[in-house]
């Protein structure tokens, strides 16, 4: 039982070449956000994060090579996340379905704008 | 006003909830049927198979994939067929029928205010005609209360900043109960009045009347009625007793310490500070949670108040 | 190879064997690591919620960060990702003067970002563009413009709060290693601790676009 | 038996002496032990909280306390049990105990870890005795807001603590995951696990899933407090909404955490009193499972009158039904279990035999509280107090008070007096009964929760639901006492007194250090009573 055959040893060449990846992306990001894209910018900034998010994930963090029961657990906390997010915003985002007068604050403003 | 009622519920007095009780009924039921198999199970198999003599191998059964799914199958028809049943009514709940009188309700610590479209107003009793259909426009002043009125079945969180709504149509003529339900504070068990639920006649007299509530009436009977009608009470007694405030007997000329450490002889310019801003002047040993009264007292409403505890000096004596 | 056998000094007595010990004290990181993700769900979710109900708040309120700082934060944490990766593949090579340096590059990476995050958070300070009732600056339109900075200080705080911890953590396997503790077999602490901190730079991933660059 | 001289076997109460060498200590049962005195300590205080409360609530008008002293009463009592009692209950106290035991396991797999969420348990309590001694919290142990953020009591510290007490659970979740992924004896595969096993580890996901969240969600509340943040405070542009979203998304799963392991335990408790197989082992796992990660879809369903969506409302609703049924199907596995077996009864299965009867009804009103329009007239009323405290105390407290009966031989090596352990079952059950079933008609019939005082109507139920309490404040305290005098005077008994088949029973009572002389090799089934049985501690196989 070898050591090596266990522990995955990543080629320094992935490291520098998802690292160089990282570097783009972010400076891609940043430049689309100076486009005006309208919704647009919120998804194309998303989708890039995401990239970016998974990189680090399978080649850092080594779930690429790792068990695979981490990348269930972690794609499981991102799952939970977003039933956080989508349940919650069912209420938020619908609270004017039956009567308008619902939905909104009576006064828009914080007390310490009030001066 | 005692109509009916069950061993659990209270009478039903609204329109809408013999439709609550009926499926209130209907759980009860089933539940009962089930519980007496689970239990009635239970109860026979531990008599029946209680262990007789020495102990040996038991039976090998660990699965009876029918009995499974018969029993998982069941309780799942079921309880669609509860859920849709309680949508159906939750959504009457929430949907006020077209024509309604709108009133709308504010709960503050620790009483409720009712302002009715022609100015009238009251202050923990709710005037409504009988067999109109009411719609509740509430919101809070403070905290989180909430609009309970078991008779009627309907309950609503009264929200502060935000309005929430319900409503309800009263069959029948008569008093109910009313609750707040979501905890707010010291005197959130005090926090209770009454639905009045009156004929047309009636209810127009009254709206009549308390649009002009001061109306033949010296400031000084004025006063006293507004004290029980504003819920002062809840608060301040006049017996010379301390409560949740001070009390108001022999007010006028008492030096009260306050919590910064400053004092004053209480004067009439004092005692209308503490009603549109208690908060600027608390008595020390005395907790800074009297609500403002600015918006909800009349500028005469509030000289009658001070008239009235002026003339408690005088009795106090 | 038996490592049964031999027990090595690293192994703990209810362990059979090291690459039990390996896998376990993995996997118990990367449960740890879920509920780092569930305790920045609620800011999340708090950003998204708020986003939703003032987006042109949110969209005033954004250009008031400095995106070029910003972007230079995200270098410099993407950087100390590659660099704690590749301290641990010195280790795994058995390059133990390289895994020093490496973590220390690091380190060093860390700190820089904390100290851009200080220049960012006292020119939010000078301004008065604070969190909540501190909140006094009068240049953002649309509704409650504090609960912006709110929203930004809450995310970047915890987020900060975790940089200042992962580098305890580097801190404590750099003393480790420099102590002779690891070895190509044994490095679980290192692997750990990087875990940590490339969770402190996916969750600065999301934080950079959704606070610098769309609001 | 008190005059017994032989030699007693090394074991883990005795191989080391001294203060130090508990409070240091990495041994799992040591920790166990740990927990058991410092949770029940808890107990008692939320106990005696609980009878004062009963007590004011015997007439309408004052009777012993305020009203302000009341409300921190009620919250006392509410954040003791809930933070400092049941959710560690189970798994920290027995489940710490048993479980590396019933795998085959040496210790949990991280032993400093788990020393840590002992000290943890207790700093984070430390800021909750402190709230209590600095004017105590009176916003109810769910600090809705914007009462929590403008009452002046000392919320800050209180929620602190809860925060700290959520780091311990986190703990023990990790503990035990890791524990039964990586550290099962030979052949003990996932199916051979014990249901307690399984439960313990649906229990650690939802733990390690749910908690941060309340851990988020507190500190929100400290800043919402502290720098008015805008998230919750509607003066400050926040939604209290909001807050009951995130307060509920930890604390609906919660309910989980309190009542799963209890489940698990009731597996094991009727299995072994009735010798027999354990019907629809599958099933029962697979529902611990299904109700954990449902448990994360449904917490909306207190907030049915909160002024959230109707859509919402429905969403959470339909999902409310989903989740009874697994815990429907669990009923009817016992049932099932029962048939044909071979039926003792001693105080383990009397607890157990409560718990179907009492987790029945409180499952039942359950569904009355998830169906929509019902909801509406019963949230916040005593209705919902009465069923909460079905499913937590005669669910949860029930099935811990088995699992004690039953692990307690086990825990100590001696037994307890089986005659006054039956008399203290009894008067817990009726008492349990008379206190609680007429919550459920006081509820219905309008009667609001958290008040002080109540309308004369409610009197004689209120009364006849205070002197239930005190019923069972009798029965624990024979409890407390037949305990304590069986833990040293106990008459000592052998590996397995009760012919039970999980690796537990297998090695000396109370256990050596290491657990086991030598890491079992599983070839059975937890439950096969159809082909073994236990006599003076040996196995006897059919084949044989």
């Amino acid at each position: 039982m070898s050591i090596k055959a266990h522990h995955h040893i990543t080629p320094l060449k992935t490291y520098l070449s998802v690292g160089v990846a990282l570097m783009v992306l972010t400076i891609i990001t940043v430049v689309v956000s100076f486009v005006h894209f309208g919704a647009f910018n919120l998804i194309i900034a998303m989708v890039i994060a995401s990239i970016k998010a998974v990189l680090v994930a399978l080649f850092f963090m080594h779930l690429l090579y790792d068990n695979k029961l981490f990348m269930a657990i972690f794609s499981i906390s991102l799952i939970f996340v977003s039933v956080f997010i989508i349940l919650t915003m069912f209420d938020t985002m619908q609270r004017d379905s039956i009567d308008e007068v619902k939905a909104k604050p009576i006064k828009k403003n914080a007390i310490i704008y009030d001066k | 006003m005692d109509t009916t009622g069950t061993l659990f519920l209270p009478p039903a007095n609204s329109t809408i909830a013999p439709e609550v009780d009926a499926l209130f009924q209907f759980i009860l039921v089933t539940s009962i049927i089930f519980f007496l198999i689970v239990v009635g199970g239970t109860a026979y198999f531990i008599y029946k198979y209680r262990k007789k003599g020495k102990d040996g191998f038991t039976a090998d059964i660990s699965e009876n994939r029918t009995l499974e799914i018969i029993w998982t199958v069941i309780p799942i028809i079921l309880v669609f067929i509860i859920f849709f049943w309680g949508f159906k009514t939750y959504l009457k709940m929430h949907v006020p029928p077209a024509e309604t009188i709108q009133i709308k309700a504010t709960g503050q610590k620790w009483f409720w205010q009712f302002d009715y479209d022609n100015g009238a107003s009251s202050t923990n009793d709710l005037v409504v005609p009988v067999g109109k259909p009411v719609e509740l426009l509430l919101s809070s002043q403070d905290v989180v209360h909430s609009f309970y009125v078991p008779n009627f079945r309907i309950k609503m969180d009264v929200l502060p900043n935000r309005y929430t709504v319900t409503w309800f149509e009263a069959p029948r003529q008569g008093e109910y109960d009313l609750f707040c339900a979501e905890f707010c504070g010291t005197s959130h068990s005090k926090m209770i009045g009454k639905v009045k639920v009156v004929s047309e006649r009636e209810y127009n007299e009254w709206l009549e009347a308390s649009s002009n509530p001061g109306e033949g009436l010296s400031l000084e009977e004025y006063g006293a009625k507004l004290y029980q009608s504003k819920a002062c009470v809840t608060c301040h007694s006049i017996d010379g007793s301390p409560n949740i405030g001070p009390t108001l007997s022999g007010l006028i000329g008492r030096t009260e310490q306050f919590t910064d450490g400053s004092s004053l002889s209480a004067d009439e310019n004092y005692i209308r500070e503490s009603i549109l801003n208690p908060q600027a002047k608390v008595v020390k040993g005395y907790q800074p949670v009297m609500p403002t009264y600015q918006g909800i007292l009349k500028d005469k409403e509030i000289d009658a108040l001070v008239t009235y505890i002026k003339s408690l000096n005088k009795t106090g004596e | 190879m038996n490592h049964t056998e031999t027990h090595p000094s690293f192994l703990a007595h209810h362990f059979s064997e090291s690459e039990q010990q390996r896998e376990s004290a993995k996997l118990g990181m990367w449960i740890f690591l879920i509920t780092e993700v569930l305790l920045f769900s609620g800011l999340f979710t708090f950003y998204a919620i708020y986003r939703s109900w003032y987006p042109d708040m949110f969209i005033n309120a954004h250009q008031h960060l400095n995106v070029a700082l910003g972007t230079l934060n995200t270098i410099v944490l993407i950087t100390s990702s590659l660099t704690i990766a590749l301290a641990i593949r010195s280790m795994q090579l058995n390059n133990r003067r390289q895994t020093i340096i490496l973590l220390i590059t690091t380190l060093a990476l860390a700190a820089i970002f904390l100290v851009v995050k200080y220049f960012e958070y006292s020119h939010k300070f000078h301004l008065g563009q604070l969190p909540g009732k501190f909140y006094t600056f009068t240049g953002i339109k649309g509704t409650n413009p504090h609960v912006f900075f709110s929203v930004y200080f809450m995310l970047t705080g915890l987020h900060g709060i975790h940089v200042i911890a992962g580098m305890i953590a580097i801190g404590w396997v750099l003393r480790r290693t420099i102590n002779n503790h690891f070895s190509a077999e044994y490095y679980t602490p290192i692997e750990n601790a990087g875990l940590y901190w490339h969770l402190v730079d996916l969750v600065w991933i999301y934080l950079f676009p959704l606070l610098y660059l769309i609001g | 038996m008190s005059g017994n001289k032989t030699e007693v076997e090394k074991n883990y109460l005795n191989d080391q002496k001294g203060i130090k060498s508990w409070l240091l200590t990495l041994d799992h049962k040591r920790i166990g032990i740990l927990y058991l005195y410092s949770i029940m300590f808890f107990f008692f205080i939320g106990g005696m909280s609980a009878l004062l409360i009963r007590l004011e609530l015997i007439r309408p008008q004052e009777v012993i306390v305020g009203a302000d002293t009341y409300n921190q009463l009620f919250t006392l009592h509410g954040a003791i049990m809930i933070f400092l009692f049941i959710i560690p209950g189970i798994p920290a106290i027995l489940g710490n105990f048993v479980l590396p035991l019933m795998i085959g396991a040496k210790d949990v797999a991280f032993p400093k870890l788990n020393l840590a969420s002992w000290y943890v348990y207790i700093f984070g309590s430390l800021f909750a005795v402190y709230s209590l001694v600095t004017g105590a919290v009176d916003t109810g142990w769910t600090f809705y807001t914007p009462y929590s953020t403008s009452t002046d009591t000392s919320v800050v510290s209180m929620t602190l603590g809860a925060f700290i007490l959520g780091f311990s659970s986190i703990f023990t979740g990790i503990n035990f995951i890791v524990t039964i992924h990586k550290l099962r004896a030979p052949g003990m595969t996932w199916f051979k696990m014990p249901l307690f096993v399984w439960a313990s580890y649906a229990t650690a996901i939802i733990q390690v899933l749910a908690t941060p969240v309340l851990g988020i969600t507190l500190l929100l509340l400290i800043a919402e407090r502290l720098l008015g943040i805008g998230i919750f405070d509607p003066a400050m542009g926040g939604d209290p909404v909001l807050y009951q979203h995130f307060f509920w998304f930890y604390s609906h799963p919660a309910v989980y955490i309190m009542i799963l392991p209890g489940m698990g335990i009731i597996s094991e408790v009727i299995a072994v009193f009735s010798k027999k197989k354990i019907f629809g082992y599958n099933a029962i796992a697979f529902s611990s499972l299904g109700i954990a990660l449902v448990s994360f879809l449904v917490w909306g369903h207190h907030m049915f009158t909160s002024g959230q969506s109707e859509f919402a409302a429905m969403i959470f609703s339909f999902l409310t039904f989903l989740v009874g049924i697994p815990s429907g199907i669990k009923m009817f596995n016992w049932l099932a279990t029962l048939y044909k077996g071979s039926i003792t009864f001693e105080t383990p299965m009397l607890y157990a035999l409560s718990f179907m009867f009492l987790f029945a009804i409180g499952g039942f009103t359950g569904i009355m509280l998830g169906a929509l329009s019902v909801d509406v007239h019963l949230h916040d009323t005593y209705f919902v107090v009465a069923h909460f405290h079905y499913v937590m105390m005669g669910g949860t407290v029930m099935a811990f008070l088995a699992g004690l009966h039953y692990w307690w031989p086990k825990i100590w090596g001696r037994t307890y007096n089986e005659f006054w352990a039956r008399i203290a079952a009894f008067l817990i059950f009726v008492g349990f009964n008379v206190t609680f079933f007429s919550q459920f008609i006081l509820g219905a019939k309008g009667m609001p929760r958290r008040y002080y005082t109540y309308l004369d109507q409610y009197q004689p139920l209120h009364a006849f639901s205070s002197v239930g309490a005190f019923v069972i404040g009798a029965g624990f305290f024979i409890m407390a006492f037949y305990l304590i005098h069986a833990m040293v005077r106990g008459k000592r008994i052998g590996r397995n007194p009760w012919g039970a088949l999980t690796l537990e029973w297998t090695t000396t009572s109370p256990p050596s250090h290491h657990n086991f002389e030598e890491i079992p090799v599983v070839k059975n089934g937890p439950y096969d009573f159809d082909r073994i049985r236990v006599e003076n501690d040996k196995w006897i196989y059919k084949e044989e």
